[in-house]
């Protein structure tokens, strides 16, 4: 039954595929309407999500300690005692994320239909988005590492192939490339450190793993494994999840990612594939529990990344960009969340941060879609009037994401900054960080929110131009600017709900999330000695307050952009380097690309072509140059042929007479 | 060995001197008359030796039946020949060639000095070649009984010698034959 | 049939060439060119089926060398005509005669210029490469070893690109450096049967019981080790020996570098698995890390100067050293998973790096460049050629789900398990090899359509995508259920470590034999 | 009467022979050429001698009778060939015979 | 007999019925010169034809006879100054099929060069028969004789084409070193006689074999200068330099016979001198060692100079000469090593037997190439060879692959079978050396092969028409290059077989 789930969108992907590959694909062929693929792909991800569904109230049924239910298909590799099972495992963790990918995926397909609907090759697109879910669900589903590294190398490779959908633009297809290729360093580190499990452990079966790294009960080393190998394993695979899902050092490519279709960004890039590391750490925090340093790592870098990201975001004015790095900053915030053990926040904050991003990225999927391709929020302003739908989905996502009570943000990124506060792992510094991004956060979306909505239109605006002119008018006549279709919107209004209601599954001490996740992750640790567990309630405070005091600084501001401008100004410095994103694509350009580069060339041409093929020709030459000099003594004379012999006769007879003589 | 060592050394002497003269003398008459003498010199030798029969032939075929053909073909090119008389080849090929024969003789010297033992003695005594009628004769009866087979095969090599030597040497027909260069 | 059932190996073999002769009889000329091809195609698929009955008949887990056949030879010399397939070589074999009907498939617009002999070649070389895979005797092994370089080197001399002279006297004299010295080796392995055993034989099965001393880096082990290890490092291409790849790849005929790249780099695995390893199993020991050091830096090394290079086969064929790396890395990890993986491997090599070829041949008949900078959004024109390039490249980036993950995966394990270092900076390859693909993709397949020359090509034709359809199935098939490839393989496998690893058990017996017998 | 001892006649042999080995090394007109070769077969007929007295056999001499008529047909071949050699050069002198070379 | 006054032995004047069957191939041989002898004189009728046919019958007549007796018991003849063994009866063969298919080969060729002269095939029966004598030979005087009759007739046919200065120029260096080189080879034997008191090769070597303490410096200087001779004949560095001028400029079919029966017969000879001298077993005296040492010194150079010198050649004659020098050289390796591995000279046998093959098929195809005056044998003139002749730029293939040792050709078997036998005598070092030198070899093999296969043609020549009977011989030779390389046991059979015997 499991397998039906990523079966359905493989099929749908099967379809599509095939169909465009073959039917579609050739120049001159008919192309097929956005619709009918489309309704394909959706049909495919929705009956996906039926099955999820019905599985969870399966597992809801189940007792709690037994909510598991297993799918082994067939061997996948057997090799001497090395045997992988393909198969699936569904627990109370995946569940959530089959859910949420389905369930969110479902909406962005159906949204997709109407956004794509102008494409020219809406086939690929929806054969790709399938086979990203397809990629997605193994990745959650799979029953080991291994088949979790297929989900997360697919999930990589559909990532790849939307970044670089628009492929004849090269910049987008080289972001595609960027993308694939920062993933494939963190999945050197996955790699390594599966490999590094399989020797310390013997399995990679989660659930054998589990078994083996508790046999030594809760909290105590497994029996002749150091503490050591553990850390290095756990920091091994966090590496990889840097990659997936963009922390520092590889963040760089999901910001660039931005260069897909909107739809895309949506789900890949801030609602499912990016959480795959929080669903990896979670996964396997049996392990991670284990190892203070590898916590500390993944909570440090949470932190870190999600300051980091909120600063760039600050100044970005593309819709999009600022977007993305807010995803890279509320990543942050996930892995701050599990770094201090607090896994069930993560997983709260991957499913709230799943609804209000997917619901902001097609909000703004529906901006730039109104605004005819435009990305610039400078060049926006007072679309509330013109999008009013639009305007009012997008406000919610915006509420949610600022955590601003009662959204869905708010609960989660509350349960974060508690833990991060409270936790035995967590730190004052952690919070501090944290709450600084969420002041942050709350002044970049309101710039966001008010630089596209609020305020006077900044375009010049055309008139007398309806709806059937369809797009592709130039900005010299100014733009139309349009409300999108239902179709599109339909899928906002879900979200929009979802986002503003979705936190109530993890109410603080009430919560159902915690309960529910509880044979996976353990329960609740606890708070540290000595943080007083009222000071939840003021520390909740205080980030509401932050949360607002950026919100009002930000509309203050950006009401009128003169007085942004000035502030960039007086700070020209800074500013240009968070323009700049502090450098960091330049610097892995000066560091990483520019001096492999060279030493490749170096190596082929000086180290190739002059020595290893120089000597092997250079064997040739000395034997030829041999050859021309012995060749110099057949003189032709037979005085020299004679004197030869003689000399032979000479050399011969005294080496013999000197053996006789000696 | 039983050899007059005043007329060994008087022979011995002259051969090489006339030798020295074919290889030193720029004129091949010369050379080939200076071979004559060296060819009698060794014809005494080979008479001291109680080599007799061979001693008769030295001179007859040697120096008779070759030098005279030799001195024919002398004659016979020498008259187009605008210069006969070829010296030697360059210094540097006359220095090296002269040390390397006198290395060699060296050498060989050592080693005839350095034999103490010879192979074993053979049957045929001075006291028996006389019984079977002296050196012609012993000779001549081994020619038919022991030696048979080489004595057969010179006659199949005078034979190919001739048919060569024909071949060689026939008028050339230049309609018939290619030239090749 | 009888005679086929004791004799299927020779019929397998040697079914190309005499089916090559018989085609010599179609005359020459244009008139006759479709017969000629029909005929070898279909002698190519006749031997393709035939090797299926091989398959069929070989039963996993049973006598190590099944199928065999035996017959005295140069008696004098205890050289015998003796034939056997094992796990590894019965998939060897198949990658063989599954290449060769495509190879011949692709080169019928390709190849216009004398014909006749250029699919007698093909097909000779088929006999030759299979004859490697199935002789049990070292000289019979030898005698196909260098026998297939006689038409590799025609088919790059005669059907190549610019340089193809070059390339092809390169190739020859590269390799045949490297084999002559196995040869030495050989002679005194012959040599040493004769000491230890008193009669002459140079059956594998007979040489493999030889005890040659073992110890120290330069013992008699170490250095036919070396021997062997030479000729089969070069045909693979290990670092530093691999020069003569790249110009070979480059200049041969689109047939040739499939096959070049497809089977004939895996006679070099294919030799230290049947030879080097179970011949002289302390040296591999001694020898093991810098082996592995070696293939570690022809991993990386490889990809880089991959990444650099102008010209789309170039870039391929760099690639093979990069991929052919890790062959000897797993092979040298001296365990079941390495050298599974490094088997696979081998055969997910030949099928992509094969398809790699097939694709950039079909390229060149185009657009008759190979170099990057003349393309550039080629999907626009060929969406179909994008998705076969798109899914061999795949394949040979490893993506899981392809073959090429597998193999890489089982080699990268079996690594860790002996040298976590040396398989941490060998998976570097993992990176990097994206890195040269995609951006050679990238420039080739996508940006801009603006080259006018481009903006004409054709997709792919119906006989392009016959070609190209197996492979495709072949990657898909091979990534999803490798298991279906290991089960024959296994017990060969086993048998195969443990000749390999016997080395710590042998040694005091082996030192007191030799001892014992001088 | 006095004896000579037989390395002295050996070497005396020796020395004819380098001296016509000497010839072939230096001299430059075939003829000559041959004539040196003339004296390295006498040596070598001397040796044969000398080794048939000393050792009471008559092999040796039967050898140099052989020689000699080898010597004889080998000497017509030889005078054959320059003849022939001469129809086509016009030369006797070896320097002039190197089209043959390297 | 001691009573009688005479020294004659009357078992030695009539022949016993096993002799005179034993001599049959010889008797057959000699009457087969004198019947071509006659027949060319006679002038009534066109003699070619009917001297041709003389010759092949003979050939083919002698060597029938032959092979019967590769399996026959020895017989010591004439005094034990010959014998008729396995090994004779082996090469027997050998020369006798080499100058069968030379005089078939050159048939056409000489109506070409118009040269067609009888003499041509008298003197090719005379040096075949000189061959023979030569092999069998235990007597260095009847070694010396038959030599020279070989010598004789091919010194003539080097010359052969008088018109030509090269062909004159080639007879000459090769008469006036070849006389010296018989020369020293004969001192060598007087300074043998000296030592042992005989010529025989078997009595030298019982009285070598009775001296164990060793033998005098004379002994030394004498078997050292007899194996010089041959040496000499068999082209080994230094020894050498006669031979690619004589084989340039000699008429193509004689070079081919020259490298292929001349070759064998030297090197046969050199075979039972070298075990006479008692160098036939393991290295045991002082004097062993030396000449040993000497050997493999010679060996290399042989191999090297051969080789590397072939590298830079442009006409196809010569390189094979200089080929020839590189294959003297794996001959060597096997010659010093017959001693010392169970092949005993076998491999030197077999290894001569596939270079007649391969190299006369080679030179056949040379001849069947070569223009007026055997121009136009240079790489170039080969261009495209394959594109209008391709049955003989496949032969030509087949015999350059054969030389470069490539299998499955003859040549890989032999070359094997060489190198094994030297991995048997201990000499690995000469074996790598050796292997490293054909390794080199192979890129000129490999040249030709680019100038008939990849280059395209140039000019466009008419080809001559190929003679049915060089045809016959270039198939026969290329069916038995691939033959020997295929199923090499029976020849490897027949080869241990001949060296049994010695």
């Amino acid at each position: 039954m499991i397998s039906l789930i990523p079966l359905f969108p493989l099929i749908g992907f099967l379809i599509n595929g095939t169909w465009y590959a073959l039917g579609q694909s050739r120049p001159g062929a008919r192309k097929a309407s956005a619709g009918l693929t489309g309704g394909i792909a959706t049909l495919a991800i929705f009956a996906s999500f039926l099955v999820s569904l019905q599985l969870f109230l399966q597992l809801h049924g189940m007792p709690e300690d037994g909510r598991v239910i297993e799918q082994m298909m067939f061997s996948w590799m057997k090799v001497g005692d090395f045997n992988l099972q393909m198969g699936f495992r569904l627990d109370s963790l995946n569940t959530l994320f089959t859910l949420v990918i389905t369930g969110v995926g479902t909406l962005i397909h159906l949204y997709s239909v109407g956004y794509m609907g102008h494409d020219e090759t809406p086939g690929k697109f929806f054969s790709y988005l399938n086979l990203f879910c397809f990629a997605m669900l193994m990745l959650v589903l799979g029953s080991s590492l291994p088949i979790l590294f297929l989900g997360w190398e697919g999930v990589g490779l559909c990532s790849y192939l939307l970044i670089g959908y628009w492929y004849a633009d090269t910049e987008k297809a080289s972001a595609g490339k960027k993308a694939f290729i920062a993933n494939r360093v963190g999945d050197l580190g996955f790699l390594l450190g599966m490999f590094l499990i399989y020797t310390t452990f013997g399995t990679l079966d989660f659930a054998q793993l589990k078994e083996v790294v508790m046999a030594g009960g809760h909290g105590a080393l497994p029996h002749g494994v150091a503490l050591g190998t553990i850390t290095t394993i756990c920091v091994l695979l966090f590496v990889g999840c840097t990659g997936k899902s963009a922390q520092i050092p590889l963040f760089v490519w999901l910001p660039d990612a931005m260069a897909g279709p909107t739809p895309v960004s949506a789900l890949i890039h801030a609602a499912t594939m990016v959480t795959s590391g929080i669903y990896m750490v979670t996964r396997l925090n049996f392990l991670y529990s284990l190892s203070p340093d590898a916590l500390g790592l993944v909570a440090g870098i949470g932190a870190a990344t999600a300051l980091f990201a909120a600063t760039i975001a600050l100044v970005q004015t593309d819709i999009k960009k600022v977007l993305a790095y807010s995803t890279v900053s509320q990543l942050g915030y996930m892995f701050l969340g599990c770094g201090v053990g607090a896994y069930t926040a993560g997983v709260f904050h991957v499913i709230t941060h799943a609804f209000f991003k997917a619901l902001l990225f097609l909000g703004a999927g529906s901006v730039i879609h109104g605004m005819h391709e435009e990305q610039n929020i400078l060049k926006m302003g007072g679309l509330r009037s013109r999008m009013p739908r639009t305007f009012l989905v997008f406000a919610i996502g915006w509420l949610a994401i600022c955590g601003i009570p009662p959204f869905s943000g708010f609960f989660s990124k509350d349960e974060i900054l508690w833990t991060a506060f409270s936790s035995p792992h967590g730190s004052t510094v952690l919070w501090a960080v944290g709450a600084v991004t969420a002041v942050m956060t709350a002044f970049y979306m309101t710039r966001l929110f008010s630089l596209t909505f609020l305020g006077q239109p900044r375009f010049q605006e055309a008139h007398g131009h309806d709806d059937h002119h369809g797009h592709g008018h130039g900005h010299g006549h100014g733009i139309h600017v349009h409300e999108s279709p239902w179709i599109m919107v339909a899928p906002l209004g879900v979200l929009a709900v979802l986002s503003a209601a979705g936190g109530f599954m993890g109410v603080p001490h009430l919560s159902w999330l915690e309960h529910w996740l509880e044979p996976v992750v353990g329960a609740h640790h606890g708070i540290a000695e000595g943080v007083s567990p009222s000071l939840e309630w003021v520390l909740m405070g205080v980030s509401v307050v932050g949360a607002v005091v950026g919100i009002t600084f930000a509309l203050k501001l950006y009401s009128n952009l003169k007085n942004a401008e000035k502030l960039a100004q007086s700070g020209s410095g800074l500013h240009k380097l968070l323009v700049n994103k502090w450098y960091v694509d330049e610097l892995y350009e000066a560091i990483f690309v520019k001096p492999i580069h060279a030493l490749s060339k170096g190596l082929w041409k000086g180290f190739d072509v002059a020595v290893i093929d120089r000597f092997v020709v250079g064997f040739g030459r000395i034997s030829q140059a041999t050859g021309q000099a012995v060749r110099t003594i057949q003189t032709g004379s037979i005085q020299v042929y004679a004197f030869v012999l003689g000399l032979g006769l000479v050399a011969t007879v005294g080496y013999l007479i000197y053996g006789l003589a000696r | 060995m039983d050899l007059n060592p005043i007329f060994f050394t008087a022979f011995a002497s002259l051969a090489i001197a006339f030798a020295l003269l074919v290889v030193l003398k720029k004129n091949p008459v010369a050379s080939a008359f200076s071979l004559v003498l060296v060819f009698f010199c060794f014809a005494a030798m080979y008479a001291m030796l109680d080599a007799h029969l061979l001693a008769a032939l030295q001179v007859l075929v040697y120096a008779g039946a070759i030098m005279v053909l030799f001195i024919f073909v002398i004659m016979l090119l020498a008259a187009d020949v605008p210069s006969f008389d070829l010296g030697r080849s360059h210094v540097g090929l006359r220095i090296g060639s002269g040390a390397v024969s006198l290395v060699l003789l060296g050498l060989f010297v050592w080693a005839f000095r350095h034999t103490e033992s010879f192979g074993a003695k053979g049957t045929l005594t001075a006291a028996k070649i006389e019984s079977v009628g002296g050196n012609t004769q012993a000779i001549s009866q081994l020619m038919f009984s022991d030696y048979l087979l080489p004595f057969e095969l010179t006659s199949v090599l005078l034979l190919a010698g001739i048919v060569g030597a024909v071949a060689i040497a026939k008028r050339q027909n230049p309609r018939k034959e290619g030239s090749g260069s | 049939m009888a005679w086929l059932d004791n004799h299927l190996l020779t019929a397998v073999v040697f079914l190309p060439l005499l089916w090559a002769l018989v085609g010599l009889l179609v005359p020459g000329g244009d008139k006759s060119a479709g017969a000629r091809k029909a005929w070898t195609l279909l002698g190519s698929f006749a031997t393709f089926g035939l090797s299926f009955l091989l398959y069929d008949r070989f039963q996993a887990g049973g006598a190590e060398f099944q199928l065999m056949e035996k017959a005295p030879w140069i008696e004098a010399m205890g050289i015998s005509y003796s034939l056997g397939v094992d796990g590894i070589s019965l998939w060897l074999m198949l990658l063989t005669t599954f290449l060769t009907p495509i190879v011949i498939l692709a080169s019928f617009t390709a190849v216009e210029e004398r014909q006749k002999e250029y699919y007698f070649l093909l097909l000779a070389l088929e006999t030759a490469m299979l004859g490697a895979f199935v002789a049990t005797d070292v000289f019979l092994f030898y005698v196909f070893w260098e026998a297939m370089l006689i038409p590799m080197y025609f088919l790059v001399g005669i059907w190549g690109g610019k340089d193809r002279i070059y390339a092809a006297m390169k190739f020859f004299l590269y390799t045949l450096v490297g084999s002559l010295l196995m040869l030495v080796a050989i002679f005194y392995l012959a040599y040493q049967h004769k000491l230890q055993f008193g009669t002459y034989s140079t059956a594998l099965v007979d040489l493999y019981n030889l005890r040659l001393p073992g110890e120290g880096w330069l013992s008699v082990q170490a250095i036919l080790f070396l021997a062997f290890s030479l000729a089969f490092a070069i045909k693979v291409p290990l670092f530093p020996l691999h020069t003569w790849l790249p110009d070979a790849h480059v200049q041969a005929p689109t047939a040739g570098s499939v096959i070049l790249a497809g089977v004939l780099l895996k006679m070099g695995g294919y030799g230290f698995i049947r030879l080097a390893f179970p011949l002289f199993p302390q040296a591999v020991a001694q020898y093991q890390v810098a082996f592995m050091i070696l293939a570690a830096i022809a991993i990386v090394y490889g990809a880089w100067v991959a990444t650099v290079q102008p010209d789309i086969k170039k870039l391929v064929a760099y690639s093979s050293v990069s991929h052919m790396g890790y062959v000897v890395l797993g092979l040298f990890s001296l365990n079941a998973i390495g050298a599974t993986g490094a088997i696979y491997q081998m055969l997910n090599h030949g099928i992509s790096t094969g398809g790699l070829f097939l694709l950039v041949g079909m390229i060149y008949e185009r657009r008759h460049t190979r170099e990057i900078k003349d393309f550039g959004g080629i999907t626009k024109v060929m969406p179909l050629f994008a998705v076969a390039f798109m899914i061999v490249t795949l394949s040979s980036v490893a993506l899981p789900g392809t073959n090429g993950f597998v193999g890489e995966f089982l080699i990268l394990l079996g690594a860790w398990k002996t040298s976590p270092g040396l398989a941490a900076i060998s998976a570097l390859g993992v990176i990097f090899g994206a890195v040269y693909m995609l951006w050679m993709f990238q420039r080739v397949m996508f940006g801009p359509l603006d080259k006018e020359e481009n903006k004409k090509l054709k997709d792919l034709s119906f006989r392009e995508v016959l070609v190209l359809l197996p492979l495709i199935v072949a990657i898909f098939a091979m990534g999803v259920a490798p298991n279906f490839f290991f089960r024959k393989m296994e017990s060969s496998v086993d048998s195969f470590l443990r000749r390999a690893q016997r080395a710590a058990v042998v040694t005091p017996v082996a030192a007191n034999t030799i001892e014992g017998k001088n | 009467m006095m004896q000579v001892e037989p390395w002295l006649v050996l070497s005396f042999a020796a020395t004819i022979f380098f001296i016509g080995l000497t010839g072939v090394f230096i001299r430059r007109n075939i003829l000559v050429l041959l004539m040196c070769i003339e004296l390295m077969l006498n040596a070598v007929n001397l040796t044969f001698v000398v080794f048939s007295r000393q050792l009471d056999s008559l092999a040796g001499q039967m050898s140099v009778f052989f020689i000699m008529t080898v010597a004889a047909a080998e000497a017509a071949v030889g005078l054959g060939l320059v003849i022939a050699l001469f129809r086509t050069l016009r030369t006797v002198d070896t320097d002039q015979i190197q089209l043959l070379k390297e | 007999m001691e009573t009688a006054n005479h020294l004659i032995r009357p078992e030695f004047l009539s022949l016993g019925a096993d002799q005179i069957h034993a001599l049959m191939p010889y008797f057959v041989a000699f009457a087969g010169c004198l019947v071509t002898l006659l027949l060319s004189v006679i002038r009534s009728v066109n003699p070619k034809w009917p001297v041709l046919l003389g010759t092949v019958a003979t050939c083919v007549a002698a060597s029938v006879l032959s092979i019967e007796q590769i399996r026959e018991p020895s017989l010591s003849l004439f005094n034990g100054m010959m014998v008729s063994d396995s090994f004779s009866a082996f090469f027997n063969t050998v020369f006798l099929a080499t100058a069968g298919m030379t005089a078939l080969a050159s048939f056409r060729y000489l109506d070409r060069e118009r040269l067609q002269h009888t003499e041509y095939y008298v003197l090719l029966l005379f040096s075949a028969l000189g061959m023979m004598l030569m092999t069998s030979a235990l007597d260095l005087i009847v070694v010396f004789i038959a030599l020279e009759i070989m010598s004789l007739a091919v010194y003539v046919l080097v010359g052969f084409r008088r018109a030509d200065r090269r062909s004159n120029e080639a007879a000459m260096k090769y008469f006036i070193l070849g006389s010296a080189a018989s020369a020293v080879f004969l001192y060598g034997s007087a300074l043998l006689y000296g030592a042992t008191g005989s010529l025989n090769l078997r009595e030298i070597l019982a009285v070598l074999q009775s001296h164990p303490e060793g033998m005098s410096p004379i002994f030394t200087l004498g078997s050292w200068l007899v194996l010089l001779g041959f040496l000499f004949k068999v082209a080994s560095v230094p020894f050498h330099m006669w031979m690619p001028d004589v084989y340039e400029g000699a008429p193509v079919p004689v070079t081919g016979f020259m490298t292929t029966g001349l070759k064998a017969a030297a090197f046969a000879t050199l075979v039972r001198l070298f075990l006479a001298l008692g160098f036939g077993k393991a290295v045991a005296s002082t004097l062993q060692q030396h000449v040993h040492d000497i050997l493999w010194v010679v060996a290399v150079l042989t191999m090297l100079v051969g080789n590397v010198v072939a590298l830079t050649q442009t006409n196809l004659k010569r390189m094979l000469a200089y080929s020839s020098i590189a294959h003297t050289g794996y001959l060597l390796v096997g010659l010093l090593a017959g001693g010392g591995s169970d092949q005993g000279f076998s491999a030197v046998v077999m290894y001569l037997t596939v270079y007649a093959i391969m190299n006369l098929g080679a030179f056949v195809v040379l001849s069947v190439l070569a223009e007026q005056g055997d121009t136009g044998l240079n790489l170039h003139d080969l261009s495209g060879l394959a594109r209008r002749r391709p049955w003989i730029a496949f032969a030509l293939a087949v015999f350059l692959f054969s030389m470069a040792g490539i299998p499955p050709t003859a040549g890989f078997a032999a070359k094997y079978l060489v190198f094994y036998s030297a991995i048997q005598a201990g000499e690995i070092w000469l074996v790598v050396l050796g292997v490293l030198c054909s390794a080199i070899s192979v890129y000129y093999y490999l040249r030709v092969m680019v100038y008939m296969y990849m280059k395209e043609p140039v000019g466009s020549a008419a080809p001559s028409r190929v003679s049915f009977w060089a045809a016959s011989v270039v198939a026969a030779m290329v069916v038995l290059t691939l033959q020997v390389g295929i199923l090499p046991a029976r020849l490897v059979h027949a080869a241990k077989k001949a060296v049994t015997s010695l």
